[in-house]
Parts: structure tokens; sequence; C-alpha cells
């Protein structure tokens, strides 16, 4: 247990503004949402972190269910894209505008 | 002995009637017709029972009923009246059925809505006229305007939108500033008191206290919100579109209670809370209430729209019972309080019976009638005692009203000026000028429009409406005592809680 | 310098090399094979923090199921390639990725100052202990019933919901 | 009787009650006119009964007050219906039940046939419960009642032909036009109401009058109070500045015009200013007002009436300038001469009206003396009658007018000045002057009138009347008899008036220097101006009509002065009409009501719409516009926690 647990901190921290990059960047729809699954990878490499230094399950279990909700997310959110495709024929999300005034 | 849930059997009856409304099929319309009647009838026997248990000999209030609300904050369902408030209440009672016999063939569409809204108005109303808690008070405030906003916005006339959500956020407008002020008020009671309060038994006490300039704040947040209600006088722009635009039931009601609401709030919260600031207003509000006067007399004296020149004829009217109030004598108080009756019963029968004609030709159009006289006689004599009870001719009721304010205000302390007076009472020739001419127009002259050719007089139905307020036109007008008395113990209360020992070198 | 810390160093690099390298890919296949990259580095973190049973669950779940999931769609809709960052909106991206760097400096601030070293570590027996299958599994069946099945029922809704949505419209 | 006296209010009640409820389904004229006239004839009975009882009475005993309920007691205010009986009141209420049951008998003829027979008769019926409000009550607030409720009445019989065109309006304008006048009075009248309660506490006549010399009162007060009052009086009488409306109140049927614009109500106002002779009294300034408005009314009013062709408007101008008489016989403290000349008019000017009202009628409405003449052969009453009138009138003895026109004048000489008594000279020549011109060019000369046009004598129940009050007319004035004449007993009319004037007699306290040999030179004179006018009317009229145009023509500009009547009428209209319809419509309703005031409140909710259009706009729909956004919220969020720790 060497490693200082701020490595894995900075690392996380560094992995989610990445994912908030490509969040607030990318055009694609995909890649956008990858990169939310990249925010929430960085969350749970903070909690197995800390569940880890402290020696408690919690962390881990709480990154199980998040896990499930990412692949629920995945799974609604691609069909949502895949609807979307079919009505505009696009993924690029500057494109999809229909919520304004 | 007094039944002190006599109040709560007044507020559930049409409330608990309403929703029973809402299980009648609403194919059944003579049936919801029917029922809402039977309702406010038994409403107004309630209100009855009221007027034949009232203590007249007592200043308080009776018939109190306390039950904890919100227990955290002291808000409690407190409900009590005094002889101003009962008065209203009966006149509110009073004018409700009549308005339902009134709209019997005039509203066709959503008979069913309609009359469950004015169900709902009725318990708002006699909740604003019951509540001595001002939360509570203030919730029925709220309450009431959202039925008239329906009845306005629904079976309006064409600019029903308009006209009923300028209405809404007016009055709202206003309102919020008196929730300002009552929180306000209700914490700087929890000093003295110990409690945050919004009773309004308490705060009596609280009130007079409060230092005076916080005093002056506070006034003027309630009277805005009142003022605007009244209206007064340049806050009474709503009121000719509402008028214009609701269906005649709607603007009996709006005439013969709602504006109520705005002086009662005046007599029962403005003037004992912050007695100082009242007296410190007193001259501009004044003045306002008379330039309402003349200006309202005026502005009626050249309307195309009969509806529209009676909403206009309400801004003098109550410009009188503003006066009247802010005189803040005996005679002008009492002369106050009367009128607002009057004000209901006279202008209530104006709408009326413009609603009447105005179902058969569809227009309000002054300059389209003429010469009815020959025509719908009957018509023409009671709307000529109902034209004349508004001018204020004696020996009908508003004469009573109108001499006893200008009486008072003349020998007003507070005021301490004829002019407000002089100003006021040309507001007297002005009433004859545009009522009279408007009755010219209408009545008189030759029948010009073909299309008045086959009109017809007054059906049993309506006569049966107006019959009952010409009787209390005439009634109040030979024999106001039966009235004045009612009122008499509550409006000297009221005067000796605005002479406190601040403004006791006044008196 | 320990085993751990070189394998650290191998595993948090790869990361976080293949996460900048995700999103500034113009191909979107080839920013999903990064990220499974990142997802396999992340898992070798995981095991170095004696997390085994949910290592596992993220090559399995995560880099197996997901990323295939996002490929197929990928595939199947092709969109076309990302513009260069300059080509769209320059201004407003640049202002996006200033506001991030801004997140992550504050983020890194925050870390320093509340020294997270200074935590009293468990030892490592405990550590292990917690990331074990038998540990994770006795406490999803006791203390957290009603989540987990609720987690079931959010994968069925999920399902049911892809379904719904993404069905053909026939009509 | 004098106990009943409440009957004489109640009874003309039920008679409007009947016939404006059942009026109409009855439809026999009979009954209706029956009913109509006769509680006006009970009232009357019921009236002498209580004039005799009175005259049993000691003297100082001769006022009863009959309280009925209760009106309105609020603080201190305590107002009652209750009636006063006593000299003064007795008098018109004689006046008015007699004189209106005469007109009521002669209705029944003059209205035969009209649709509205039994609207008529509810109307005058109202009118007389009214005035008989306005004459016997004991307060201000009584008082106030019926004299609004007159002008009522007045409104709704002016109008009564409704559908009638009535010069260039129409009757109901008419009718409007004397409503709104005397509202104006009113309000006068309210103002001095409010500041007698102000300063007296009390609105009763008793309270009020008994404090007078009581309480310490500032001359001002006084001043004030009798100059409001004064105004509710020229309103309701018809005196400069407010006369205007009675000329027009001719459109009425003519009974209307005989019963209140000559005999009773117009005289409501004479009555209240002697009724409050004591605080006219202690404001000798407003008294002097007083005067000079009454003679100038008097002057300018005949001159009108000189060249007017409408027969019920000379009348109506004759009325205006009689009730100048009045007002400056009040005006110079001469308070029982001037309701002495309310009654002898009341007696003359009534059977004026209906006689001109018979000719009318046989003349088929037509009212323009131009057209008739030469009338006396075929309605010979008619004219007889209307001669006795015109004889009255003018001033000529031993006819009622006489006696009461003299004493003003004498009276206006005596305590006043030489310039009252000149006017009032002047215009019982002019008065003279007219009211002969109207007799010769209606009854004497030549037939003007048309061939389709077929004169008739009208039948009995209108002669009677006319006959009856022809009698009145003639021998009315004996009961005042200046002591000049009558020796010891002095002026029996003024004796029995004396005790409800004498306090204010006693405040004025003036002593006439002059001696009986003045008085008689003056009444020769006016004697003599009299007989001048009638001689000049004949002259002119009957023997060579050809100078009236002659006249006519040469001074045209002051013929036509007289001839538009000073076109005061038109004065009003565009100084004051026409501004305030202008200004309530242009300015006050289009531009402050629509445009400032509605403009302040749509204005603000306009802005709050353009705002709100334009801040909407940042709701681009682009999802990472949001977030990005949303990221900056992140950092603001996080620079505020890291700068609290």
């Amino acid at each position: 247990m060497q490693i200082p647990i701020e490595y894995y901190l900075i690392l996380s921290a560094f992995m989610f503004i990445v994912g908030v990059t490509g969040v607030l960047t990318k055009r694609n729809a995909i890649i956008v949402f990858m990169s939310v699954e990249l925010m929430l990878n960085s969350a749970n490499l903070t909690m197995i972190t800390f569940a880890s230094y402290l020696g408690s399950s919690v962390g881990q279990l709480f990154v199980f269910f998040v896990m499930t909700v990412a692949a629920a997310e995945a799974a609604i959110g691609l069909a949502i894209i895949i609807a979307i495709f079919r009505n505009k024929l696009t993924v690029n999300i500057d494109e999809i505008n229909i919520l304004k005034w | 002995m007094q039944n002190n849930h006599l109040l709560t059997y007044l507020l559930l009856t049409p409330f608990v009637g309403g929703l029973l409304l809402l299980l009648i099929n609403r194919e059944k319309e003579n049936l919801i017709r029917y029922f809402g009647l039977a309702v406010s009838v038994i409403t107004f026997i309630v209100s009855l029972f009221l007027y034949f248990g009232f203590d007249i000999s007592k200043s308080d209030f009776q018939f109190v009923y306390k039950f904890a609300w919100i227990e955290n904050l002291n808000i409690s369902y407190h409900v009590g009246i005094d002889g101003i408030s009962l008065l209203l209440i009966l006149l509110t009672t009073f004018i409700t059925p009549l308005t339902l016999i009134s709209s019997w063939k005039g509203i066709n569409k959503k008979v069913k809505e309609f009359t469950f809204f004015m169900l709902m108005l009725e318990v708002g109303m006699l909740g604003v006229f019951v509540s001595l808690d001002l939360f509570l008070f203030y919730v029925f405030w709220e309450v009431m305007l959202i039925p008239m906003y329906f009845i306005i916005g629904i079976w309006g006339g064409e600019r029903r939108i308009y006209a009923s959500v300028k209405f809404f956020i007016y009055t709202m407008f206003g309102s919020l500033l008196m929730l300002v002020a009552i929180i306000w008020l209700a914490i700087y009671a929890s000093g003295p008191l110990g409690h945050f309060s919004t009773d309004l038994i308490e705060l009596y006490n609280i009130g007079p206290t409060v230092p005076h300039t916080i005093q002056l704040y506070m006034f003027l947040a309630f009277a805005f919100s009142f003022a605007i209600k009244v209206p007064l006088f340049p806050l009474h722009t709503w009121l000719p579109d509402a008028h214009v635009e609701a269906p005649t039931a709607g603007s009996v009601i709006l005439a013969a209670v709602l504006l109520k609401m705005g002086t009662y709030g005046l007599i029962r919260f403005c003037l004992p809370l912050f007695p100082q600031a009242a007296v410190y207003f007193a001259p501009a509000i004044s003045v306002l209430a008379i330039i309402g006067i003349i200006y309202g007399a005026l502005v009626a004296m050249v309307q195309k729209d009969m509806k529209k020149l009676v909403a206009y004829s309400s801004v003098a009217h109550l410009g009188f019972v503003v006066l009247g109030i802010f005189a803040m004598t005996n005679e002008s108080m009492q002369g106050a309080v009367i009128q607002m009756v009057n004000h209901g019963l006279s202008t209530g029968a104006l709408f009326l019976l413009v609603g009447v004609i105005y179902e058969r030709t569809h227009t309000r159009t002054i300059a389209e009638y003429g010469g009815i006289a020959k025509l719908i006689p009957i018509y023409s004599v009671i709307l000529m005692i109902a034209s004349l009870s508004s001018i204020g001719l004696p020996g009908l009721n508003g004469f009573v009203g109108e001499f006893l304010i200008l009486l008072g205000s003349f020998k007003s302390p507070v005021l301490n000026s004829w002019w407000y007076t002089v100003f006021a009472a040309s507001g007297v020739i002005f009433a004859a000028v545009y009522l009279l001419w408007m009755y010219q127009r209408v009545v008189f002259g030759e029948v010009k429009n073909p299309k008045l050719n086959s009109i017809k007089d007054m059906s049993a139905r309506e006569i049966f409406v107006m019959i009952p307020i010409l009787i209390f036109i005439v009634w109040i007008g030979i024999y106001p005592s039966t009235f004045l008395k009612v009122s008499s113990r509550s409006v000297n209360k009221v005067i000796e809680q605005v002479y406190t020992p601040q403004n006791h070198s006044l008196k | 310098m320990s085993i751990q810390t070189i394998l650290f160093f191998v595993f948090g690099i790869t990361s976080a090399v293949s996460s900048v390298l995700m999103i500034t890919r113009r191909n979107a296949v080839i920013s999903a094979l990064f990220l499974i990259l990142n997802f396999a580095g992340l898992a070798g973190l995981y095991l170095l923090l004696n997390a085994q049973f949910i290592a596992v669950a993220q090559v399995i779940v995560y880099a197996g199921a997901i990323m295939v999931l996002f490929l197929f769609v990928i595939m199947l809709l092709r969109p076309e390639n990302e513009k260069k960052f300059m080509e769209a909106n320059p201004a407003v991206k640049t202002f996006a990725v200033i506001i991030a760097v801004l997140i992550f400096v504050q983020l890194v601030y925050l870390i320093f100052f509340s020294h997270p070293s200074s935590i009293p570590k468990a030892d490592i027996a405990a550590s292990v202990k917690a990331g074990t299958i038998e540990e994770i599994g006795r406490e999803l069946f006791t203390n957290y019933i009603l989540p987990f099945e609720a987690a079931g029922f959010l994968l069925l809704a999920a399902t049911i919901g892809a379904l719904v949505l993404a069905k053909k419209k026939f009509d | 009787m004098i106990q009943l006296i409440y009957l004489t209010i109640l009874l003309p009640f039920v008679g409007f009650l009947f016939n404006g409820l059942l009026g109409s389904k009855i439809k026999n004229e009979k009954v209706i006119g029956i009913i109509g006239s006769g509680v006006i004839g009970i009232s009357f009975i019921i009236a002498i009964g209580a004039f005799f009882e009175t005259l049993n009475l000691p003297v100082e005993q001769r006022k009863t007050i009959v309280d009925l309920f209760t009106w309105l007691s609020v603080g201190g205010l305590n107002i009652h219906f209750a009636y006063q009986v006593d000299q003064l009141s007795l008098v018109m209420a004689l006046v008015v039940t007699g004189v209106g049951f005469i007109i009521h008998v002669y209705s029944i003829g003059y209205m035969h046939g009209d649709k509205s027979f039994w609207r008529f008769f509810s109307y005058l019926n109202l009118f007389i419960f009214a005035m008989m409000n306005l004459i016997l009550a004991d307060n201000f607030l009584v008082l106030f009642l019926g004299w609004e409720g007159v002008g009522l009445c007045s409104y709704l019989l002016i109008g009564f032909w409704y559908d009638k065109k009535f010069e260039k309006m129409t009757t109901a304008d008419a009718g409007k036009k004397a409503f709104i006048v005397n509202r104006i009075g009113d309000f006068g009248f309210l103002l001095g109401m409010f500041l007698i309660y102000l300063t007296f506490g009390s609105l009763n006549f008793s309270d009020v009058f008994s404090k007078i010399g009581v309480l310490n009162i500032s001359q001002s007060v006084f001043n004030f109070i009798a100059l409001f009052l004064f105004i509710g009086a020229t309103g309701k009488s018809a005196q400069i500045p407010l006369y205007i409306w009675l000329p027009d109140a001719m459109a009425g049927p003519t009974p209307v015009s005989a019963l209140i614009h000559a005999a009773t109500m117009v005289t409501a106002g004479v009555y209240m200013v002697a009724r409050c002779s004591l605080i006219y009294a202690s404001a000798p300034a407003i008294l002097t007002v007083v005067a000079i408005i009454g003679a100038l009314t008097a002057f300018f009013a005949a001159t009108i009436g000189l060249v007017q062709n409408d027969i019920k408007k000379v009348l109506a101008y004759s009325t205006v300038s009689q009730l100048g008489y009045m007002f400056l016989a009040l005006g110079v403290g001469a308070f029982s001469a001037g309701i002495f000349h309310v009654m002898t008019h009341a007696f003359f000017k009534a059977l004026l009206f209906l006689a001109a009202g018979s000719v009318i009628h046989s003349m088929h409405e037509d009212q323009n003396i131009q057209n008739f003449g030469g009338l006396r052969k075929y309605m010979p009453a008619t004219a007889i009658t209307f001669l006795v009138a015109s004889l009255a009138i003018s001033g000529i003895p031993p006819f009622s007018g006489f006696f009461s026109k003299d004493e003003i004048l004498w009276k206006s000489f005596a305590n006043g000045n030489v310039i009252y008594w000149a006017i009032g000279a002047v215009t019982a020549l002019l008065t003279a002057f007219y009211m002969f011109r109207l007799y010769f060019l209606t009854f004497e000369g030549n037939s003007r009138f048309g061939k389709d046009k077929h004169p008739h004598e009208s039948p009995k129940v209108m002669t009677f009347p006319l006959i009856a009050l022809a009698i009145l007319a003639f021998i009315g004035g004996f009961i005042g008899i200046p002591a000049l004449f009558s020796g010891e007993g002095g002026n029996a009319f003024e004796n029995w008036l004396e005790p409800v004037f004498k306090n204010a007699q006693a405040r004025l306290a003036e002593t006439s220097a002059y001696g009986h040999s003045m008085e008689i030179s003056l009444m020769v004179i006016s004697v003599i101006l009299g007989v001048g006018g009638i001689i000049i009317a004949r002259n002119i009229y009957l023997k060579k009509p050809s100078i009236a145009t002659e006249l006519a023509g040469k001074f045209k500009g002051l013929y036509n002065l007289l001839w538009n009547k000073y076109f005061v009428d038109e004065v009003y209209d565009a100084t004051v009409v026409t501004p305030i319809v202008k200004t309530s419509d242009s300015f006050l309703w289009r531009i402050t009501d629509a445009k400032i005031i509605d403009g302040a409140v749509n204005g603000a909710a306009a802005i709050v719409d353009r705002v709100s259009k334009n801040i909407r706009k940042i709701q681009t729909g682009v999802a990472q516009f949001y977030a990005i956004i949303m990221a900056l919220g992140i950092v603001l969020a996080l620079f505020w926690i890291i700068m609290s720790l």
C-alpha cells in the first residue's frame, strides 16, 4: 500500500474532466454517450479507491449498482439514439434542437 | 345561546353542495340548475339564522370558533362576525341565488361547471367575510379569484381571456404585497406576543404599537391590495374590462360582492391594525377616492356600452365608500357600510337589467336602443327605479349611504376640510347626468332600431329576480334603521380602535 | 519501486492516455476501442485495489457487454466522422475546455487540501476481504437485498424500454 | 285633523301606487281620474280641517309636530319622518292640495283619450306626495326628500310624451335638463345641510332655529349656509343662473306646467328661504344677493317674454319673472309678502296655464300665438278666465295680483332701495305688456288659424276648474289687504304668518321711514304702469299689428337677443356642457384611462413579455449548450466551496 491515495484520486479527476470535455465538445451523440460512461467510470474508480483504503465493501457495492444503472442507461440511451436517427437521419446533437422555444 | 358552528355550516353548505353537484350527470342541466339554486338558498337560510342569532347590542365578534390549523405558526381556523361582516354575508347569500336564477337561460354551455364555480365563489366570498385570522383570510381572498377567473374566462364575451387574465394578475399583484405585510406583521408580533401569530384579535393589540414608519409600509401594502379590489382610482382599469366581458351573473357578483371585499378589508384590517398610518394617509386616499368619484362619473358619461357605463359608475360609487371609510367619523363609516350594501343592490340590479336586455338583442351599445319604454314597459320601470337608486334619490337606498358619507366627511376631524365634501358632492350631479342620459337614450325617444320591435318584456322569472332587490332598495331608503343598527356597534368599535392614544388629539 | 507502483503507473497511464485518445479520435469506432482499452486499464487498477469481483465485472459487463452494444450501434448507424476540433463552434468548444480545465484544477486543489492520506488506513487483510465475491454476495443478499431487487427491476424495465424505443414502427 | 296631516302625504302616495300598479289593467279613465283627484281632494279637506283647527288654537300653540318614525339615526344624527304643521306650512299645504285638486280635475278632461292616462295620474299623485313632504317637513332632510322627489316627478312629467319632439330636442331631453339643473341646485342645498349639521348638530328646524341666537356662530358660517341653500333655491325656483330648465320644461303636458312649473314646485325655493328666514336674517349680505338675483331674474325673464311666440313659453318666462319678484321680496326681508305672492301667483298662473291648455287643446296642439286670434267667440269661458288672470298678474286692482305685487314693490322700496323698486316697476310694465300681447293675439282680433281647425269650448270638466281658479285669482288677494286699507286689524295674511317670521324680522329690525302717502303714491304709479302696459299692448297688437314687426326690424339686434333668450343656453352649452363631455370622452377616457393607466398596466405586461422573449433565446435547444452552462455552474459552486473552506 505504498501508493498514496491522491494518485488514484487525481487520475480519477483527470478521467472525469476528459469525460466532461467529451460531453461538452463532441457532436456525435454516441461519443457523448461514451464520454458519460467514462465519467461514470472515473467516479467508480474513486469509490473503489476509498472502499479499498477503508477496508469496506460498501463502496464496491455501490459501484456494482452504478454498473447496473450504466447498463440500463446504455440500453435505453442507445435505443433513443436509434429512434432519433430513424426520424432525423443524424446523431449529431447540435442538429437535434427541437427543445427550444 | 349562539351556535358557534354556524359559520362553519355557512361555509360548508355551498362547498359540500358544490362537490355533490359534481356527481350529477352533466346532461341533466335543469337538475344541476335546481340543485345549485337549492344549495344557495339553503346557504341563504343558514345566513338568516346568523342574522336572527346575532346580538346587535354587542360590539365583539360573535359566533366565534377557533380551531388550530397550523399549530407551529399559531395559524388557526378562526372565524367570527360582527355587524359589518354580517351585512355583507347577507348580501352575498342574498345575491347568489338571484344570480343563479338570472343565468337560467343565459348560460347554456357547461352548466355544471358554471354552477360549481358559482358555489365555490360563494365559499370564497363568505370565507373572506368570516375570517378572523390573517392567513385564513388570505387563503379565502385568493381562493375566490380562481372561480371568478374561470367564470369570466369561459362564459365571457369576446375579449374574455384578456379580461380574465387582467383581472387575475391585477388582483394577485396586490395581494402578494398584502401577504408580505401579513408575514411582516406576524413576525413583528412574535416580539411582544412571544410567538408568531396571524390571529386578528391578537394583532389588534399589536398593530397600533408598530413604529410609525413601519406601520406606514404595512398599511400601504394592505391598502394597495384592497385599493385594487375596490377599485380605487387609478387602479380601476381592470374593472371595466372584467365587467364588460363577464357573463351577467359574474358581473353581478363582481359588483355586488367582490368589490366590497376591498372596502371590507379596509375597515376590518387597515384601520384597526394601523390606526396612525391610516390617519396619516387618510387625506391622500380621500383625494384619490374623490378623483374616483368624479372621474368615474365623467368617464361613465361618455361610454357607449351600457355595461361599461355601469362599471365606471361602480368606480364612482366605491369612491364614496372609500371616502366614507377614511373620513373616520361615525356617520361616514355607517354610511360607507350601508353604501356597500346599497351598491350591491342597485348596481347588481343594473347589471341584471343590462343582462336581461342583452339576452334579447345581443347588443349593449346604447345607440342601438331607444324608445323601448313603449315596447317593454315593465322593464323600463324597473330600470328607472334601479337607476334612481343608483343616482341617490332620497327615499331610495342610494341616498342614505351617500348622504351619511358626505355628512360624515364634512365634519371629519381627520380630513378637516370642506373641500373634500364639496368635490365629492359634485359627483351627485354627475351621477344624475350619466344615468339619466343613458336611461333616456335607451328607453325614451322613438324606436329606431327595427330589431327591437319583436323584443319581449321581462319574463316572470326575471321579474322574480328583481322584486326582492327592489324591495330592499325601497326598504333601505325608507327605513334604513333595520340595517344601520346591525352594524352600529361594530362601526363604533372600529372608530374607537382608530382613535388610539396616539391619534387621540384628533377626536 | 515495488511491483504495485509499477503496475499502478502502467494501468494508470493506459487509462489516462486511452481516455484522451478516445475523445480526440474522429472515427467513432476507434473511440469506442480506446474506451474499451480504458476500461481494461481500470479493471487492472481495481485489481490493484483488491477489488477482484468488480474488476472482473468491469471487464465482463463494461468492456464486454456494454461496449459491444455501443460498437453495434455505431456500426449500425455509421455516423459520419467528427469534424476537426476547430471546424465547428470553436469558441464554444474552447470555452468548454477551459471550464473542464478549471474544474480539474479545482478538484486537484480540493484533493490536496483535504489530505486524504491522513485517514488511518485499514489493514490489507480487511481490504482484501472486502473485495471478495463472498463478501459482496453476502452484503447484496442481506443488507442490500432491496436495492438489488430494484436494480434487477431497473434492468428489466430498461430492456423493455429499449425494445419499445428501438422497435421499427410499421405504420 | 292636525294629527291626521300625514294622510295628506300618504293618500297621494296610495293614489300613486294604485294608479301606477293597477292603472294599466283598469283602463277606465273615470275610475283612474276619480281616484287620482279624489285622494288629493281628501287631502285638501284634511288640510282645511287642520287649518281651522290651528286657527282655533292660541297663537303661540299654532305649531304642531306629527312624528311618524325614525328615518336615520347614526351617531349624533337623528332624523325622523316628522311633519310640522304651522302657519307657513298650512298656507302652502292649502295651496298645493287646493290648486292641485283643481288641476287634477282639469286633467281628467285634458288627458282624455291619452293611452297613458293612468301613468299621468300616478305621476301627478306622486308629485303631490313629494310636494307635501317638502312643505310639511320638520327637518331639512325630509324637506330634501320632497325637494328631490318633486324634481323626479318634474323629470317624469316633462318627459311624459317621451317620443315627442320638442324644438331641437325630445321631451325626454327637456326632462333630463330639468333634473340635472335641479341637481346642481341640490348640490348646494346638500352642502348647506352639511354646514347646518356641522354648526348646529341637528337638521331639525326647531333645533336649528332655536340655537341661532344661542350659539356663538361666526358671520361667515351664516353667509355660507345661506348661500348654499340659496343655490338650491335658484335651481328649484328657476332663478339666474339656473333658470334655463324652466322654459324647456314646457315640453310636458299643460296641466303639468300649471301644477309643477307654475303653482307649486317652482315656489319650493321661495318656501325654503322663507322657512329659513332666521338664517337669512342672520346673513344680510346673502339676503342682498337674494334680492339682486330676484330683481335681475324678474327683469330679464320679462324681457325675453316680450317676444316669444309660443304661448306656453311666454307663460314660462312670466313664471320665472314672477318668481324673481318673490325672491326680491324675500331679499328685502318681506317674507310674508313673498309667500303671499306665492299664493296669488299659484292661483293666477295656474289659471293662465290651464286656460292656455284649453286653447292648445282646441287648436290641436298648436302653441304658436301668431296662429291664433279671435278665439273669444269660440271659447268664452276660457277667454274670460284668461282675462281675469291676466289682469291679476298685471297688478290691476282689485285682482289678487295687485295686492301681492304691490306689497312686494312697496317693501322693496321701503326696506330696500329705489333701484329694486324701479326694476320691479319696470318689470310690472313689461309683465302687463306681454300678458296682454298674449291675450290680444289669442282671443281678440282676427282669426289667423287655418280652415282645418275648429275651435270649440272645452268640456265642463275643464272649464269648471278654470272658473274656480278665476274666482280665486279674483278674490284671493283680499286676505292680504295691506294695513293701509284694512286699518286696525292690519294685513290679515301677514298677521297669520307673523309668528313664523317674527324672529327673523326682529333680527333685521328695520323700521320703515316712509309714511302712508309714499305707499299710496307708489301704488298709483305701479297701477298706472300696469294699465299703461295693457294699453300699449292693445294699441300695438289689436290696432296696428304692423308696429310690432316694424319695431322688430328697427331693433334687430335687441330683438334677436331677446328672441334667442340672450343665448344663455348656447353659452352654457359652449362653456360648460360641451367641454365637460369632450374632456371626459377624449381626455379622461380615451387618454387617461385607456392610454395612461391601462398603458402602464399593459406596458408592464409588455415589458415582461419583451424581456422574456429575449431571454428565452438562451434556450437554444442544443443540449450541449445547457451542459456547458451547467458546468459553468459547477465551476462557480466549487469556487464558492473552495473560498469558504
